[in-house]
């Protein structure tokens, strides 16, 4: 475009961040205004590698890659240097940089299509639909606020990497001595219903309390019902439930 | 639309505007904060649009309409209609609570697998999710167990899969399959441009 | 509602019943399921209706109008008032990056898909977007390759249409007709391992 071209070798790279090797390599090729099918493959891998030394540590994690490239394109060039046998009949000679061509060009097309996603994505950024609909639809009895929204296999594998890392530090808790025993527990149970005459199960289990306390209160509770000293019920389904004591029990 | 009188034509946007921001909100609308937003409007003038808004849904004959509720305004379902949208919600695909899928999440790695292991994993009782698991055939009983008192075994379904849209059981990633990512890099700032599309519509 | 014959108030009615459920999903719906809970209801009428609701609103001077997307329709605002609702949202939606943008339209058009021929594409490790990306639920899990170590494939989802405001995978943006091999050299196939991506349309 320039009407003065500094020349191909003055192209300056270092400031610009690319998204990986390739897309350096189509930088270079479109800035040269080089024939991708016939590529100064010398030139090209010159100026690859001199962005390659130019690169801060800022951007050594991607850096494998680069080099990845760069070995591939030292490799042509000292292909490209090898004197060419004389073709034989019927046998064509393979261009060493077919396979960069192509990689090239490959890519090159999907950048088109990932630049016409990012402007549907720009289209798409100004239109609205409801944002209370959800809100509605509860209210309106057609779906259950309680629940979440649709579960994707992303939440289904989050949610297993969350349970089982809770599950793995609650061992840890486990092996600290429980330090409370069964009859500790049915002491404190028999106590809130003496109180109250029944109390919620899920108040029995002391929030803060070491889970393994919790195994103990549950145990106390089997033990109790079993005896029959108490009774436990449910509201409705899914309901609280509730911890009675039987009248009729003649706590000995 | 073309001989419109540049006053009338005024009116009209500034209908549409109102229309916009009500329909697109998330929580109902006060007039104030519409007459914020947009230029020489007052609370008073958006109750007259409002109004204007609702008389031409009614002669349309709209499924919806403009409704003043405490906080402000909501753009709601005509109440009439509301039985076919339960009809519709009945049919559509369920959704699942937290607790609901880190049991299902359980079930689906483990399985088959008892409740005993599930609740030891979970540190909860797990009756009710494991019922609703049931219930939606997401989750089925599997058989027995060889231990204490052949507990029950529970393993994912057909069902499951056609929702998460695997072709197989096979295919379920691996947890480490996916966690894969650096731990110093964080994804999302890989996937997100910094500063994102703040601004108005594109050119 | 006065001397409408019998029929057109049949019509009109069936015509607020869809507009009710077009108007209260908060995803695409199918036309099918509209057709599923309406009696004498089929798809193409659906299509039918949904073009004369377009048409009243746009006669009325409506903000919103019904789109067909990710393979159903949803009522969404016109977008020469996206000025004013993103005033109200005030925060606004993060765009993806251009890995992200690039890794999709290679699985779009792939799918299924493995995370080595990505990155044979791409040129660089793919693992942090793709984990990310299904997070987001624009890209699923959708089985295992048949080669070594039977690697996870990848397939884009229904969010995935929604998102980018597609009605279907055929709707993908096509890239200029770049050739990928000059013309006397034999096509792209022999370049590659056979694993590679059946399916999908053809870019």
């Amino acid at each position: 475009m320039a009407d003065v071209d500094p020349g191909p070798h003055r192209v300056r790279v270092e400031a610009l961040d690319f998204e990986g090797p390739l897309d350096l390599l189509v930088y270079l090729v479109q800035k040269n205004e080089v024939d991708v099918y016939d590529i100064p493959i010398a030139l090209i891998t010159a100026q690859f590698l001199e962005y390659l030394e130019s690169m801060g540590p800022e951007r050594l994690e991607g850096a494998g890659d680069f080099l990845l490239m760069a070995a591939t394109l030292l490799r042509i060039k000292a292909r490209m240097l090898l004197p060419r046998p004389e073709p034989v009949e019927d046998e064509e000679v393979e261009d060493p940089r077919r396979e960069l061509v192509t990689m090239i060009l490959e890519y090159q097309q999907f950048r088109e299509i990932a630049d016409q996603l990012k402007d549907r994505e720009a289209a798409q950024s100004a239109v609205f639909g409801r944002a209370d609909a959800a809100t509605e639809l509860a209210e309106l009895g057609a779906s259950d606020p309680e629940e979440g929204r649709r579960a994707t296999l992303g939440d289904l594998l989050k949610a297993f990497a969350a349970v089982m890392e809770e599950a793995a530090r609650d061992r840890v808790h486990r092996l600290e001595p429980v330090g409370v025993t069964i009859e500790d527990k049915v002491r404190f149970v028999r106590g809130r219903l003496r109180r109250e005459g029944r109390t919620s199960f899920r108040e029995l289990f002391v929030a803060g309390e070491p889970r393994s306390h919790w195994i103990v209160t549950f145990v106390a509770l089997l033990e109790m019902a079993r005896e029959g000293e108490i009774r436990l019920r449910q509201g409705d389904r899914f309901g609280e439930i509730h911890v009675y004591a039987e009248e009729l029990r003649d706590d000995g | 639309m073309t001989t419109a009188e540049p006053i009338e034509r005024e009116m009209a946007s500034r209908r549409a505007i109102v229309e916009a921001l009500i329909f697109a909100a998330d929580e109902p609308l006060p007039a104030d904060r519409i007459a914020g937003i947009v230029e020489e409007m007052t609370p008073a003038l958006v109750d007259d649009i409002v109004a204007e808004l609702n008389a031409g849904y009614l002669r349309e004959g709209r499924a919806f309409r403009i409704v003043s509720v405490a906080g402000g305004f909501r753009m709601l379902t005509r109440p009439e209609h509301a039985l076919w949208i339960k009809l519709l919600h009945r049919s559509s695909r369920p959704r699942l609570s937290q607790a609901a899928l880190e049991t299902l999440s359980i079930i689906a790695y483990r399985q088959p697998v008892a409740r005993t292991e599930l609740e030891g994993i979970r540190g909860v009782n797990v009756d009710g999710v494991l019922k609703t698991l049931v219930e939606r055939d997401l989750v089925r009983i599997a058989g027995r167990g060889e231990g204490l008192g052949r507990p029950l075994l529970y393993a994912t379904t057909e069902r499951f899969l056609e929702y998460f849209g695997l072709p197989d059981l096979e295919a379920l990633p691996r947890p480490e399959e996916v966690e894969l990512a650096p731990p110093d890099e964080p994804p999302q700032e890989e996937l997100f441009d910094g500063e994102a599309g703040a601004g108005g519509p594109e050119p």
